[in-house]
């Protein structure tokens, strides 16, 4: 292993490491807002077409998030992670849609 | 390499990305992230199976009447802070700062343990005052399997990161250990992820109707 | 090597004793031989892809007896190294392409087919005298309810020819599925909610032997039914004969009528009714003297019945009936006489003029 | 530590090494000595089906033992006879292939075998604890969770664990695939059954997780009151067919890709041609993975899913006829032009080419959904599946063990005992498998452990039986040559097939670290570009260094074990809530041997380059 104890590098990978701190701690807030929305959607009794939709979009960008800032799926060298992730998803999706639609009729 | 493996790593340091400074751990990196892939098929099912059988409650309470939001919003800030703790240990292990990074994820530990608490209290609940058991209608089954498979994993999550925690309180980072504390990190995420469903679609939108 | 041409002759042996066995079947019971409009209509589909096969695999096995006859290293040729071919966009795409179109020639009526054979609403003009029969699947037997006509059986499943007659397919204990190869495909019958439907439309009349085609314990392979395809006006008198059957006749023979009281005091009617009454726990016996069987396997004759009354585990493995009736504490839990006696009985139950043999 | 590759002498330590061992090559012959003798036992199930329906009405064996007989014979033969086989033939031949030391996780690898092991042990323990589980390999709903008797939490409990190691090994696959290639082997000069086992790794990751929750759902059904199949509490059994079919189709992928790939590998060697259309073949494959998850609902077209359903997964089952054609023509244009010459893993693959065709027609025939209402659970389906399993699977396995076992072993199967094999082998093949495609129209359902007399069905059971005995014959003679090779022990080189990929450069059988150099890829086809316009040999990637090596371990035995002791207390705890200690005990051990591993450094040891230029370990 190159052992580079570079200081100027390590330097620069202290402010990089902060600069990304910075966006983790947005994406916190954000995460936190929509979950403060989501229950109140549903305290608030909105009509149900729209409460329910509306909160399932949120909690996927909220697990986006999750996924690219907090797992660093922004990253480079997460292609692999990235495609075998939404494999997981495409065949999550197939399997959710079958349960709802074609278990009762 | 396999001694060098076990070198203490000191702030100021190289690698700034200690778990994947080894083919061992890039080969757990990537091996986690697969393992991951697979968990959401895991969940996929079931959540599936609970979506088919949310309303087959028979004689029991539905979803409206028994869930209050109070404590599962509880449980959401709890675990929501927890990943974000994770986070903090992660970017004190890239500046390899061993004690901020077991600090941190001491505080996650913490955090879960609470989630846990609660939500054995929940069912405690459920169970004795609402008669909404494993066994009283396809719902419960249904529920407490979801529900109790996400508590499962965070139970063996806080085993895993305890014992990381403890192991190597000694002998501070290495390389051989960064892989570890990382895909343990990624581990507690995805938890969380899980969870991020949980409340949406079984709390949520079980309040909904 | 002379292995290709044994191989080949092989297959020639295969084909000719194939087309021989393809013409054999039991007419009753193959579906290579259709008597109804649904094995009529998926013997077509069947024969569409049948070609399409023959027709694939007539390219492939041209190409691969070719290459094997005419590419197979030489003596002395050993060190020939033949030419690294990377591919051919041409070839490949044909084979591509081909296929495809071919898939989508068996799709289309596969579609057009499945929707039809889904399609359970009567026609407008039907709709009155539609008949519509609850069938229910069970350990190892099944009932039929003909709605609003009061009347009920079991086993033996009397349907008019000429028209569609729709049924409402559902399974008291696991998965069964109703299947009468000659006259239609299969259909499973599901316990709980989930209720199937489909049609039956016999096109001549005839006894058509039934199969549960879904495993469903020991005696699966032993849970036969007929379905009786009797002409319109046989299948109104049938009805009207089953819907007026009086339960409370007294049989004529000595015999019998002691049977009669045996039935009761030896808790067979606990399960089984006799008339129009719900599905019971066990087979309706109404007809029971013109079933085409007993218990679905037997032929219909009083040695048999006495067999299946006094040892039913030995006909049908894990049937619901053994150890319920007669004297539970006995090895045989009916004597000799009493069996005989409730045979009696059993076998001269026959309410209605319409029999299998009117069927023919 | 660096004297752990001393050679150990003694049956003890002999034993103990393999208990213990993580290399890739002595799994690969557990997994064949486990996995064979499970498809010893499939066979004989199979046969005793074939004698029960020699004639109508006998009485051979009795119904409750025919069911469980089926049962046992499907599962054992998809879950413990054919993926191990599969997994032997990856183990030996996937690191080599790409030009790796190990497996990425070589610990892993070692415990998904002792996982795969215990549960089929497990599993076949219920045929002497009071009978086996009777259900079908399908364990349909209700039936299975109304079975009485313990056969089918067997089921439940052998395949959970035995599935975990499945699912570990395929990840250990994955990864070795995408990390641990040698210099200049990109992604499109693998080997296609690298390809193919990467494509299968993919398939068990996101099949089998589906297959866990089913069966921890029948599990909580069984074992623990829950409800969820049972509708009389308003469960509902169609979940089930779901679950268990969303990951038995790509299941069936998943068996028959690894030997799609190990076909395009020997077509090639045999004709001395490199593969025709390469790309479409690895397109082909991938192309197969994915569509292999849209299409689980074509086994439940009677279920009553209804016809927009039933429409939507027959077009995209249909689908799947095209990319497999295009192997298929692909398989013959390889050939066209080419040198063929017919060893036994030829003859093997040239017999499955029309074999798998015939198996495919009736899959299309079958996808056709309004025909499935005649077909479904019939022999026609029976037929269908043995000609792709039999006429894909089980004669690729002969193929590629033909193939690879002097690369296992040093020597080489003798090549007339193995015609032997394959004409009687095939022969009934053809007998038993074809004629049920009539049996099916005639009327006859599957799962039946009688016909009747005078229904036509008497003939076609019988010429079918006689097929089972042909088979047995071919199997028996392959045993043979298996010993008689084995007794001889005639070595072979590193090269007895004139091959052209990268296993093929290093001797038979390997050194445990399998190469003394990582070698250089220069091509498609890394040896027969040296071989061609090289030396011959393969260019070393770097200088002769130090080799690091992962140490032995018995941790995944304890930990497989643990789980093997546990299985028990759970399915008889619900008899005698006692036997829960044996549950507590199970997993004791086995979160204990985790808890070990985890704590415990295991750093490995290295090959000293100076013990390298002697010659260490290579035999
Ligand atoms: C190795 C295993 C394997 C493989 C590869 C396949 C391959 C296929 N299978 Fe099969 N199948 C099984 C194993 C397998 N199957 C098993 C075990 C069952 C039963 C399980 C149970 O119930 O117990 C089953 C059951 C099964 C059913 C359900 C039947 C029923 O229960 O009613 C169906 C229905 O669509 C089906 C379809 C197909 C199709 C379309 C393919 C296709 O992939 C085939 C594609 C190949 C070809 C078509 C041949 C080559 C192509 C060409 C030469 C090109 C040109 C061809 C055309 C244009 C047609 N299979
Ligand atoms: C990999 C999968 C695989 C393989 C290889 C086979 C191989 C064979 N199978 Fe089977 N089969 C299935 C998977 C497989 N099968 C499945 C999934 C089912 C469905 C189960 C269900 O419905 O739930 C099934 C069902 C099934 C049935 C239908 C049963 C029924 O519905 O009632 C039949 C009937 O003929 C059958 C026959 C055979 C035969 C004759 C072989 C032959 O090819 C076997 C050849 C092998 C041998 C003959 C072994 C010979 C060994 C010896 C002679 C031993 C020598 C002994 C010593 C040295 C100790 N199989
Ligand atoms: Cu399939």
């Amino acid at each position: 292993m190159a052992r580079d104890t570079n200081s100027t590098s390590t330097e620069f990978y202290r402010k990089k490491n902060k600069e990304e701190m910075k966006y983790q701690l947005i994406t916190f807030a954000a995460m936190i807002i929509f979950t403060l929305v989501s229950f109140g959607l549903v305290i608030g009794e909105y009509h149900p077409m729209f409460t329910i939709p509306v909160i399932i979009l949120l909690a996927c960008v909220q697990v986006g998030f999750q996924l690219y800032y907090f797992m660093h799926m922004n990253h480079k060298g997460h292609a692999l992670p990235a495609l075998f992730l939404y494999s997981g998803v495409f065949v999550a999706i197939l399997t959710i849609l079958a349960m709802v639609t074609i278990v009762w009729w | 390499m396999s001694a060098e493996e076990l070198k203490q790593l000191k702030p100021g340091q190289s690698p700034h990305e200690p778990e994947k400074a080894t083919l061992e751990g890039k080969n757990k990196f990537l091996g986690f992230w697969f393992f991951l892939g697979g968990e959401t098929v895991l969940f996929a099912s079931l959540f599936g199976t609970y979506l088919a059988l949310k309303d087959s409650n028979l004689d029991g309470k539905p979803a409206e009447e028994l869930f209050g939001l109070e404590l599962v919003f509880i449980m959401t800030m709890i675990l929501l802070t927890s990943s974000l703790t994770s986070v903090y240990a992660i970017y004190h292990m890239k500046n390899l700062d061993f004690q901020k990074m077991q600090l941190w994820m001491g505080i996650t530990v913490l955090l879960g343990l609470s989630f846990l608490g609660l939500e054995i209290f929940e069912f405690y609940e459920y169970v004795h005052h609402d008669g909404h058991t494993f066994t009283s209608s396809a719902f419960g089954s249904a529920f407490y399997t979801l529900v109790g498979f996400h508590g499962a994993h965070v139970a063996f999550g806080l085993l895993w990161i305890v014992t990381l925690i403890i192991r190597n309180a000694r002998r501070g980072l290495n390389l051989y250990n960064a892989p570890k504390y990382y895909v343990a990190s990624l581990y507690w995420h995805f938890i969380d992820v899980v969870w991020v469903f949980i409340f949406t679609v079984v709390y949520l939108m079980g309040k909904v109707g | 090597m002379k292995g290709w041409m044994g191989k080949s002759r092989i297959l020639l042996l295969f084909s000719s004793l194939m087309l021989f066995l393809a013409g054999c079947g039991d007419p009753q019971l193959s579906a290579l031989q259709p008597k109804g409009e649904g094995a009529d209509v998926i013997y077509d589909l069947m024969m569409l892809s049948v070609i399409i096969m023959v027709f694939v695999g007539v390219v492939v096995m041209a190409i691969y007896f070719f290459v094997l006859i005419r590419f197979r290293q030489k003596k002395d040729h050993e060190d020939y190294i033949p030419k690294q071919v990377e591919g051919n966009k041409f070839l490949e795409l044909l084979w591509t392409v081909v296929p495809i179109i071919l898939l989508v020639v068996l799709a289309v009526p596969t579609v057009q087919k499945t929707f039809m054979l889904a399609d359970t609403t009567p026609a407008e003009d039907k709709k009155e005298d539609a008949i519509t029969i609850e069938v229910t699947g069970k350990q190892y037997w099944w009932h039929y309810n003909y709605k609003g006509q009061e009347v009920q059986t079991s086993q033996d499943l009397y349907i008019p020819t000429g028209e569609r007659v729709y049924l409402k397919l559902t399974a008291g204990d696991v998965i069964h599925s109703f299947w009468v190869p000659s006259v239609s495909g299969k259909m499973d019958t599901n316990p709980g909610k989930n209720e199937n439907e489909m049609f039956l439309h016999a096109y001549e009349e005839g006894v058509y032997y039934g199969k549960c085609a879904e495993f469903c314990g020991p005696s699966h392979s032993l849970m036969d039914f007929k379905v009786i395809a009797v002409s319109p006006e046989e299948f109104d008198q049938w009805a009207e004969d089953m819907k007026n059957v009086n339960t409370d006749a007294t049989p004529e023979s000595q015999s019998a009528q002691e049977g009669k009281e045996l039935f009761k005091n030896k808790n067979c009617i606990a399960c089984h009714a006799i008339g129009s009454s719900p599905a019971a726990v066990g087979p309706n016996l109404t007809a029971f003297g013109d079933r085409v069987q007993i218990a679905g396997i037997l032929d219909n004759n009083k040695e048999n019945l006495i067999q299946w009354l006094q040892h039913p585990e030995e006909v049908k493995p894990g049937n619901k009936m053994t150890g319920k009736y007669g004297n539970t504490e006995a090895e045989v839990p009916l004597t000799d006489d009493e069996a005989s006696k409730i045979a009696d009985y059993l076998l001269q139950l026959k309410p209605s003029e319409i029999t299998p043999e009117d069927a023919q | 530590m660096s004297t752990a590759y001393a050679q150990k002498n003694g049956f003890f330590a002999g034993l103990w090494d393999y208990l213990t061992t993580v290399d890739h090559k002595k799994i690969a012959i557990l997994y064949l000595i486990a996995g064979g003798f499970f498809f010893l036992v499939g066979g004989i199930e199979a046969m005793l089906i074939r004698i029960q329906l020699i004639q109508p009405d006998n009485e051979f064996v009795s119904a409750g033992l025919y069911n469980q007989l089926l049962t046992m014979h499907g599962t054992t033969m998809i879950f413990l006879a054919a993926m191990p086989l599969i997994f032997t033939l990856m183990n030996i031949a996937v690191p080599l292939q790409i030009g790796a030391r190990d497996v990425a996780f070589p610990f892993l690898n070692s415990l998904g075998f002792w996982l795969f092991f215990f549960g089929g042990v497990l599993l076949n323990c219920s045929w002497f604890m009071g009978g086996a589980p009777d259900a079908g390999w399908t364990a349909y709903a209700p039936l299975s969770t109304t079975s009485p008797g313990h056969g089918v939490d067997f089921y439940v409990m052998g395949l959970q664990i035995s599935g975990a190691g499945t699912l570990i090994g395929g990840i250990n696959f994955l990864v070795t695939i995408i990390n641990m290639r040698a210099p200049g082997m990109t992604y499109m000069r693998m080997p296609l059954f690298t390809w193919s086992s990467l494509v299968t790794s993919v398939l068990i990751l996101f099949a089998f997780p589906a297959l866990t929750v089913g069966l921890f759902l029948m599990m909580f059904d069984r074992l623990f009151g829950a409800n969820f199949f049972d509708p009389s509490m308003g469960g509902n059994h169609v979940i089930w067919e779901h679950l268990f079919w969303i990951f038995g189709h790509p299941e069936v992928y998943i068996l028959v890709l690894p030997l799609f790939g190990l076909f395009s590998d020997i077509i090639s060697t045999f004709s001395k041609k490199r593969l025709f259309g390469y790309s479409a073949m690895v397109f082909a494959t991938v192309l197969i993975g994915f569509l292999g998850f849209m299409v689980w609902a074509h086994h439940m077209f009677t279920t009553g899913l209804g016809p927009v359903a039933n429409s939507i997964f027959a077009i995209a089952t249909m689908a799947i006829a095209v990319p497999t054609g295009i192997k298929i023509f692909n398989w013959l244009f390889t050939m066209w032009g080419g040198s063929i010459r017919m060893t036994v893993p030829m003859l093997w693959t040239v017999a499955f080419i029309p074999s798998f065709t015939l198996g495919g027609f009736g899959g299309v025939m079958l996808a056709a959904a309004a025909a499935d209402y005649q077909y479904h659970d019939t022999y026609f389906v029976v037929a269908h599946f043995h000609y792709v399993i039999v006429g894909g699977v089980v004669f690729g396995l002969f193929a590629g063990l033909t193939y690879w076992w002097p690369k296992m072993f040093g020597t080489m199967l003798n090549e007339k005992m193995g015609k032997l094999a394959f004409w009687p082998f095939f022969v009934g093949f053809h007998l038993t498998f074809f004629i049920q495609h009539f049996l099916g129209l005639m009327g006859m359902p599957r799962r039946y452990w009688k016909f009747q007399p005078d229904q036509g069905l008497e003939i076609g059971n019988l010429v079918s039986t006689l097929g089972a005995f042909l088979m047995a014959i071919g199997t028996i003679i392959f045993l043979i040559n298996v010993v008689m090779t084995t007794m001889k022990g005639e070595k072979v080189s590193g090269d007895p097939w004139d091959a052209r990929t990268l296993e093929w450069s290093i001797p038979s059988p390997p050194p445990f670290y399998n190469f003394t150099q990582t070698p250089l890829v220069r091509g498609l086809d890394a040896l027969w570009v040296e071989k061609r316009h090289g030396n011959g040999k393969m260019t070393p990637a770097e200088p002769l260094g130090d080799i690091h090596m992962p140490n032995n371990s018995f941790i995944p035995f304890m930990m497989s074990l643990g789980l093997f002791i546990a299985g028990f207390g759970f399915i008889y705890q619900v008899d005698d809530s006692s036997f829960l200690i044996l549950a507590i005990a199970g997993m004791a051990i086995t979160l204990l041997s985790m808890f070990v591993r985890s704590v415990k450094d295991d750093l490995g040891y290295h090959i000293h380059k100076e013990d390298l230029e002697k010659g260490a370990g290579s035999e």
